[in-house]
């Protein structure tokens, strides 16, 4: 038996109030996991996750079913977004958690990412210690981490960790150190690389170190991007002015099968999805371009249940107009975890 | 000059010496010498070997094989394994001055004459490499940089050493340091406007005065002939000769204009060769832009560097000569791979047909001198001649001197440089530069060389 | 315009040379050298061949008419890849001798690209001197390494071939440029000693005794490892070389002081500007020089003399006057009456009093501008006649793409102020690896040594001739033809 | 279809929609050419900046700049003096030509710049009144010339004529004196003295540029933001009839009605540098009530030069129309510009470059772009 179909104008999700009772969720597309659009597809949400996707799907009693006229997109990820002022000058404060150091009244600063479909941001520490302590997952606008400790940061940015007073004062000051201290770190840690030249990334190799890690490329990816082949690369949105060497770099990038995924570190959320749209247009894929800011984002951080549609993942959902990367498409509605906790105002008709 | 030189040369004023008669180069008696030598390039089309050369009162009087009859009463030197050629001449340096520019923009009332040090390591050298002509000029550092000289590097005064003091005038189309190339047009359009409005002024001037002499006159009133401006009657009006007419123009003579402007008015008349500074292919177009408007394009002299030579068929079209400064190499990075697109600029103007000379840059570490730009030109594919050209008769046919340095002609100057071997190759070393007829320089008695070579400390 | 041709397998290689320089001083005509799998297979000469120039050669086999082939140069003394502005020195401690620089060059700096394109095909690189201890210098291979730069062309990159070729120790002004007395400055690492020459050497003497002792300590276990002076063991015991940077006179003797003191069996100076002052000493302690580049004026390089006109003016000064020196009333005698003439001590005292002129000698790095006012052209050659045995090296030359300073321009510059051409050849050739650890494996054309050969376009040691092939292990690293 | 050169045309098969070039009048590009300068001079002309051919190794980046704005879709970018003063000296808008660097099109225009603080904006207004009266004056002072230069002639032949009476009477006393009479009461007379012929006024170059402007020959681009700015440059135009077009205007929205019936175009930025890319919110409502009031609104970068296509489509995804969109980005600034006959639109006779994308919309990042150039 068909229940009835509550026709919502404009395609409003209905009240936010938190709610055990299933939810069908019928736009016109959903993006999935590989990036590319699928029409006719639906979602069943129950309480924080997603249940199942797919057609026609068979309902458990109660489910309430919305139709929504849009597409249906994972909310972005933002692969490292730094933490507000530098915390601790000594160059190792490996114990420090960004988890601790947020501040809950900072959840209502989360409306600028709300607004453009950032979801889940990973917040890291600033690269400015040779170890600058531990990251965090965090879903927009909640007062509690989703992860408390996701990634860790080491810097082989020699400009912003070089000390006047306490040193080091170059490369291989950092190597040193890294030296002494990387062995006695616990296996488990999966490291953060902030490097900015091919001499950083050459100097790492040399340290033999078996932790798991990930290299985020702050600037002149061109300079060592042959080195870091079939591998995810983390990159700021900071550089994704499009002149033609940009351009280039991103293609060859690519041809070399590097994934990519882009992180605001200290710029605004606005830039996430315009870097994705400049990839796409650089690239000429634009199924790659979103993955850059979902599913790449979230390997990033080393979290699978965010930034994509698929059973057991968060309920991070952003209704669009039409295909986010295109730039005429609005955003209607953001939902994280479930709730649903930004909703653009209608459209005054003109 | 540096101060510890000014102390030095100070060192000497305390004895009042006759610095020029007792020591000078061009020596009171102008010698007469023969050389009959191995090979005697001459740069004017052959080449003798053995050769002869015969220099009377500081002139080449005889060109010719080992059998020319040398005068009774000229002294012979023989060096048979020796070559005799027309030493290197320098285009266009700023070389031997204390500092290339003033920080005035405009300033075409200076000149070199009052900068060159005789005695600055500068010429010193000059001579040992074997160059017998060099051309001095202000540096790139300006708008309008004043005059030049051609001097030859030998001699205690700067009149001793001066051979043409009309080399001409530099002008800077490539912006001065911190400007952008806007405002060097805009300073040199508003140096020429201004001009332009001041002649016309003073023409107004002239006229009505030259009016109330008339009148005075007429009523042949005695009234003192004031002196100082009777231009009405003195005929060396018609200084001014350029640009459209304009009432009282033919009245203006030299001591009206002031002379800040005489210059700029005797560019504009065309009397001055321009050394138009041009450094990139932008500066080229907008460099011949500006001369042809003003009507000045065949007294320029295009001065660039290796950016220039996209601008080949513009420097051909425009038929004036064009002189290379600095490296020979243009490297040019993809604007997208960066990847380094090399070229050698000489090969780019012989191939369009430009007569070009080199000017060696006084760089540290590159061997940026004429000898070794050539040979490497030739290694680079060009014919010999026309890189032995580009660093002797050229630059003196950009001088207007061809007749008198650069080639070894009759009646030219008795210049010229005796090498152990050819002129291109970086091993033969320079015996002896001969200025006019008296030995400039000796290897032997090249006190600072030899101590240099047998290491002794002082 | 240049092409880089990179098979990427290699293959058997043949090259026949009309003229073949050995690196050794030693020229065989019509030579026939084959390459295997990167190394030299065998050297024969005097096999009359039937090529002509324009014959069709078969594959992997080069034969130019009048070439020149000589071993691929090696530079004894490069900044290659090496970040001069301190960026590969850690300041934070003067002493960082475990510092290996092969960690820290940029492998892929385009001056390696330009260095190939002159015929360098290895290169020693030498730390930065703004510490007391540079750190370990590291030998590469200018091509053949896979580059991480995504614009370069598969294996154009530098090759690491010994991460410890030798311990580079700084003496003069460079290391003790930035320190400060502690007083009056803000508190940070740089408020420390060295400021002085003396300094800097006690600085030295200080890390050898500490090394001296900790010897014993772990000879019975008492110490726990420290790298650094594991490192300085190693220079004591001439497992490891002393690269020891030297430009003023007085810090060579300095070196050859620190020599006996230490016992330290393998010592090279480095740079060695005003080395020819001492060549005497050199040659009595066997301690061999890496001289930098030459200034290719004279000039610049003997600033101290007055110029030839005023030296001519001191040796036979004019006749004085004693004009209106008396008391007044004198000035009505004969101009000339009584006139003195300048000899003897008073010609020497007017000689002494002209102070040189000193014109800052450019170097490219600060010490060199500042310590190398007696340096000449003819270092080389002055050295080579005393019997010190050197090898020349072109520092930062390779960098830019302009500079036509490269190290065979070095080589030339020391054949034109009295250096003989086979001898400057091997200054860059046999004797400069011989300086760099690499007797056995660079630097000859003879069965055995790495495949690194350069075909000239003529005697490499004339202006005019150019680098046409250029191997690198066996490999055909740049085609200029 | 493109005309590929040569004479007949080869034939380009192509899928996807076919636009023109997009016109940029407010972008960086300028400033970067300019590159750093100290020396101000108000006659300097952007023309002497525009490059022939890449100068040397250095300026790879700005050539990748150059070919990132091609490639980003735009034809005709304008190029202004990014600082310097009131009169910062005469911009030009330029193409790109076959080498894909710059070619100057069009006349130039003179710029202006009104600061926005309230205290100075005043006093730069009155500046330029100055500069504008003194460049008056000076063409009045021709006439004024010409009525001094009628009464020096009177004078002259009044001069002329006592002349010749002066010399008449010496000629007699000279014939008296001759015939030995003393005229005692000679009485003593003076030569006349000679009118100065008036000075002809003085000129300075840069007021050339200005007359141009207020004959409305040439363009005038002025800068202005705040509400009192705008005000002063409504004022300015009444005043001396300048054909303006206002750039910035922040605030020209409540100042809707006054510039419409003062026509004056106004050029909107679509990004702050704040806003890193993005249009300010109240962007679409600004651009309505200027719209709604019928003044002639263009679109511009505002500097990002390198997003315009996606700024532009931000704007439609908060309810603006794509037509009038994608006209305020060719039609109309060329239109202001005096230029719309050859950018602007696909028509026959145009010579600026053609757009080609994939897709429905120019402003799907889903969707590639190419942009051709058919000379």
């Amino acid at each position: 038996m068909l229940l009835s179909l509550l026709l919502l104008p404009a395609a409003i999700f209905l009240q936010d109030a938190p709610r055990p009772s299933p939810w069908l969720l019928r736009p016109t597309a959903i993006i999935q996991p590989d990036g590319t659009l699928l029409e006719g597809h639906e979602v069943l949400i129950q309480g924080d996750r997603i249940v199942k996707v797919g057609v026609d799907l068979e309902l458990p009693d109660g489910t309430r079913i919305a139709e929504l006229s849009g597409v249906l997109s994972p909310g972005f990820v933002d692969a490292f977004a730094f933490l507000g002022p530098r915390e601790d000058y000594r160059p190792v404060t490996s114990s420090l958690r960004t988890a601790d150091a947020r501040s809950l009244e900072a959840k209502d600063l989360d409306e600028d990412r709300l607004s453009v479909g950032v979801t889940s941001f990973h917040l890291m520490p600033r690269p400015t210690n040779v170890l600058s302590g531990w990251g965090s997952l965090w879903g927009s606008g909640q007062s509690e981490a989703r992860v408390k400790q996701s990634r860790a940061s080491l810097s082989l940015l020699p400009d912003r960790v070089a000390d006047r007073r306490l040193g080091p004062d170059s490369l291989p000051g950092a190597l040193e150190i890294l030296q002494k201290e990387l062995p006695v770190i616990p296996k488990s840690t999966h490291f953060l690389n902030f490097i900015d030249t091919g001499e950083a990334l050459q100097g790492w190799r040399s340290l033999q170190d078996d932790h798991a890690h990930h290299f985020v490329a702050m600037d002149g990816i061109f300079d060592f991007g042959g080195a870091l082949a079939n591998q995810l690369v983390g990159l700021p949105t900071a550089f994704s002015f499009l002149d033609a060497r940009t351009a280039e770099t991103w293609r060859r990038l690519k041809k070399a099968n590097i994934q990519f995924a882009f992180g605001t570190a200290q710029g605004s959320p606005l830039t996430l999805r315009l870097a994705a749209m400049k990839l796409s247009r650089a690239t000429k894929n634009p199924a790659f371009a979103m993955q850059s800011i979902t599913t790449h984002a979230a390997a990033l951080v080393g979290v699978s249940g965010i930034g994509v549609i698929a059973p057991g993942a968060y309920a991070d959902l952003v209704l669009w107009s039409g295909h986010p990367l295109d730039a005429t498409s609005r955003l209607k509605a953001t939902m994280v975890s479930g709730m649903t906790v930004y909703r653009a105002n209608p459209l005054e008709e003109k | 000059m540096s101060a510890q030189h000014q102390k030095m040369r100070s060192s000497f004023l305390l004895f009042p010496v006759l610095l020029l008669s007792l020591t000078g180069f061009s020596s009171a008696q102008e010698g007469s010498v023969a050389f009959r030598v191995g090979t005697v390039i001459t740069m004017d089309g052959s080449t003798h070997s053995p050769g002869t050369v015969v220099v009377e009162q500081g002139r080449i009087t005889a060109i010719g094989g080992a059998d020319l009859e040398i005068p009774f009463d000229v002294l012979l030197k023989e060096y048979p394994d020796a070559t005799l050629f027309p030493g290197f001449a320098e285009t266009h340096t700023s070389g031997g001055l204390d500092r290339a520019n003033e920080n005035v923009p405009v300033a075409p009332f200076l000149d070199v004459k009052d900068s060159i040090d005789p005695v600055s390591y500068f010429f010193e050298d000059e001579l040992r490499l074997g160059t017998t002509a060099l051309g001095i000029i202000p540096g790139a550092n300006c708008v309008i940089g004043g005059r030049g000289r051609v001097v030859a590097p030998a001699g205690m005064t700067m009149e001793a050493m001066t051979l043409d003091d009309s080399m001409g005038m530099k002008i800077a189309i490539g912006p001065k340091s911190g400007w952008s190339r806007s405002a060097q047009m805009a300073e040199l359009r508003e140096a020429v406007s201004k001009l332009n409005r001041d002649l016309r002024t003073k023409a107004q001037d002239i006229l009505h005065q030259g009016a109330v002499k008339a009148d005075a006159l007429k009523a042949d009133e005695a009234g003192e002939d004031s002196e100082e401006d009777g231009d009405m009657w003195d005929s060396s009006g018609g200084y001014v000769r350029f640009g459209e007419d304009f009432p009282g123009k033919d009245l203006l003579s030299e001591e009206d204009v002031d002379e800040i402007q005489r210059g700029l008015v005797d560019i504009l008349n065309g009397d001055e060769r321009l050394w138009l500074w041009c450094p990139t292919a932008t500066d080229v177009f907008h460099g011949k832009t500006w001369a042809e408007d003003l009507g000045l394009l065949d007294h320029i002299i295009f001065v660039v560097t290796a950016s220039a030579w996209k601008a080949a068929d513009l420097l051909m079209e425009s038929g004036r000569p064009v002189t290379l400064t600095g490296s020979m190499w243009h490297v040019e990075r993809d604007p997208v791979t960066w990847e380094e697109v090399r070229t050698f600029v000489p090969t780019v103007f012989h191939e369009a047909g430009l007569a070009f000379s080199l000017g060696s840059e006084k760089s540290r570490m590159g061997p940026h001198r004429l000898g070794y730009q050539a040979a490497t030109c030739i290694r680079e594919g060009l014919p010999r001649a026309v890189a032995l050209a580009a660093v002797t008769t050229n630059p003196a046919a950009m001088w207007g001197m061809e007749d008198q340095v650069g080639a070894l002609k009759v009646n030219a100057d008795g210049t010229f440089v005796l090498m152990d071997g050819d002129p291109l190759d970086i091993q033969s070393k320079v015996l002896q530069v001969w200025i006019r007829g008296s030995k400039a320089y000796d290897r032997n008695t090249d006190e600072r060389l030899q101590r240099l070579l047998k290491g002794q400390s002082r | 315009m240049f092409a880089l041709l990179l098979p990427l397998f290699v293959q058997d290689i043949t090259i026949l040379a009309d003229t073949l320089h050995l690196g050794t001083g030693q020229v065989l005509s019509h030579a026939v050298v084959s390459l295997e799998n990167g190394k030299i297979q065998s050297v024969m000469e005097g096999v009359s061949h039937g090529f002509s120039k324009d014959a069709q050669q078969p594959e992997g086999t080069y034969y130019l008419p009048e070439a020149h082939l000589t071993p691929g140069l090696v530079d004894a003394y490069s900044f290659l890849g090496v970040h001069t502005a301190g960026y590969t020195v850690d300041e934070t401690k003067e002493s960082g001798a475990a510092h290996a620089l092969s960690l820290t060059a940029d492998l892929d700096a385009p001056g390696f690209l330009h260095a190939v394109e002159n015929g360098v095909t290895s290169a020693f690189l030498s730390p930065d001197s703004t510490n007391v201890f540079g750190g370990l210098a590291a030998f590469v291979k200018t091509s053949g390494g896979n580059p991480f730069n995504l614009y370069r062309p598969a294996l154009s990159a530098a090759k690491v071939v010994n991460a410890a070729a030798a311990l580079k120790i700084s003496l003069g002004l460079d290391a003790s440029k930035g320190n400060h007395s502690p007083w009056g400055k803000p508190q940070d690492f740089r408020s420390r000693r060295p400021t002085t020459r003396m300094g800097t050497v006690w600085e030295i003497r200080r890390q050898f005794y500490r090394a001296l002792s900790y010897k014993e300590e772990r000879g019975n276990g008492l110490a726990d490892a420290n790298a650094d002076l594991d490192i300085m063991l190693q220079v004591l015991d001439g497992r490891l070389p002393l690269r020891i940077q030297a430009r003023r006179n007085n810090d060579v003797q300095t070196a050859l002081r620190l020599k006996d003191e230490f016992q330290i069996p393998h010592m090279i100076i480095e740079e060695g500007s005003e080395s020819w002052r001492a060549k005497e000493l050199l040659a009595a302690a066997g301690v061999p020089v890496v001289v930098g580049p030459a200034y290719d004026e004279v000039s610049r390089a003997v600033a101290t003399g007055p110029t030839l006109a005023e030296l001519r003016l001191l040796a036979n000064p004019p006749a004085v006057c004693c004009e209106g020196l008396e008391e007044p009333g004198h000035e009505d005698h004969a101009p000339d009456a009584h006139v003195v003439k300048i000899t003897g001590f008073a010609q020497d005292l007017l000689l002494a009093t002209t102070t040189p002129r000193y014109d800052a000698a450019a170097g490219s790095t600060f010490g060199r501008q500042a310590e190398g006012e007696k340096a000449t052209p003819a270092t080389p050659a002055l050295l080579w006649k005393a019997g010190v045995s050197c090898a020349i090296g072109s520092a930062e030359a390779h960098d830019s793409a302009l500079s036509e300073a490269s190290l065979i321009h070095q080589a030339r510059t020391a054949v034109q102020w009295g250096l003989s051409p086979e001898q400057a050849l091997v200054m860059v050739t046999s004797k400069a690896a011989m300086l760099c650890g690499q007797a056995k494996h660079v630097g000859q054309v003879a069965a055995g040594f790495d495949a690194d050969l350069v075909l000239w376009s003529g005697n490499p040691l004339v202006g005019t001739s150019r680098p046409l092939l250029v191997f690198v292990d066996g490999r055909l690293a740049a085609d200029l033809r | 279809m493109f005309g590929m050169g040569g004479s007949t045309p080869r034939i380009l098969k192509v899928s996807g929609t076919l636009a023109a070039g997009m016109v940029d009048l407010w972008s960086g590009l300028g400033k970067d050419l300019q590159g750093g300068d100290r020396h101000a001079v108000s006659s300097r002309r952007m023309k002497d900046n525009l490059l022939l051919g890449t100068a040397d190794a250095q300026d790879q980046q700005l050539v990748s700049q150059i070919l990132g704005v091609r490639d980003a879709g735009v034809a005709l970018t304008y190029l202004s003096f990014s600082s310097g003063g009131m009169q910062r000296g005469l911009g030009v808008s330029a193409s790109f030509n076959v080498q894909n660097l710059l070619h100057a099109e069009g006349a130039e225009v003179l710029e202006l710049s009104l600061p926005g603080d309230a205290v100075s904006v005043h006093a730069t207004a009155e500046g330029f009144r100055e500069i504008f009266s003194d460049a008056q004056a000076w063409r009045d002072s021709w006439d004024e010339y010409d009525g001094k230069l009628e009464k020096y002639k009177e004078k002259l032949e009044k001069y002329e004529k006592e002349l010749q009476e002066y010399l008449d009477k010496k000629d007699e006393e000279k014939k008296e004196s001759a015939a030995g009479q003393e005229s005692k009461d000679k009485k003593e007379e003076k030569l006349p003295t000679r009118p100065k012929p008036p000075k002809k006024p003085q000129n300075k170059s840069a007021r050339d540029d200005v007359l141009a402007a207020m004959d409305g020959k040439s363009l005038v681009r002025l800068e202005a933001h705040s509400f009192l700015a705008i005000q002063e440059a409504i004022a300015l135009k009444k005043e001396f009839g300048l054909s303006l077009f206002l750039v910035g205007g922040d605030d020209a929205h409540q100042l809707a009605s006054e510039l419409a019936d003062a026509q004056i175009p106004v050029v909107l930025s679509l990004s702050t540098d704040e806003s890193g890319g993005f249009p300010e919110q109240d962007m679409l409502s600004r651009w309505m009530t200027l719209e709604d009031h019928g003044v002639i609104v263009a679109l511009s970068s505002g500097g990002l030069h390198k997003d315009l296509l996606f700024m532009a489509g931000q704007l439609i995804a908060q309810g603006a129309d794509s037509e009038e969109v994608w006209s305020a980005l060719t039609t109309i600034p060329a239109g202001i510009l005096r230029l719309s006959e050859d950018f602007g639109r696909v028509r026959v006779g145009q010579s600026g470059s053609l757009l080609l994308f994939e897709g429905a919309s120019p402003f799907d990042a889903s969707a590639a772009v190419r942009a051709h150039k058919p000379r």
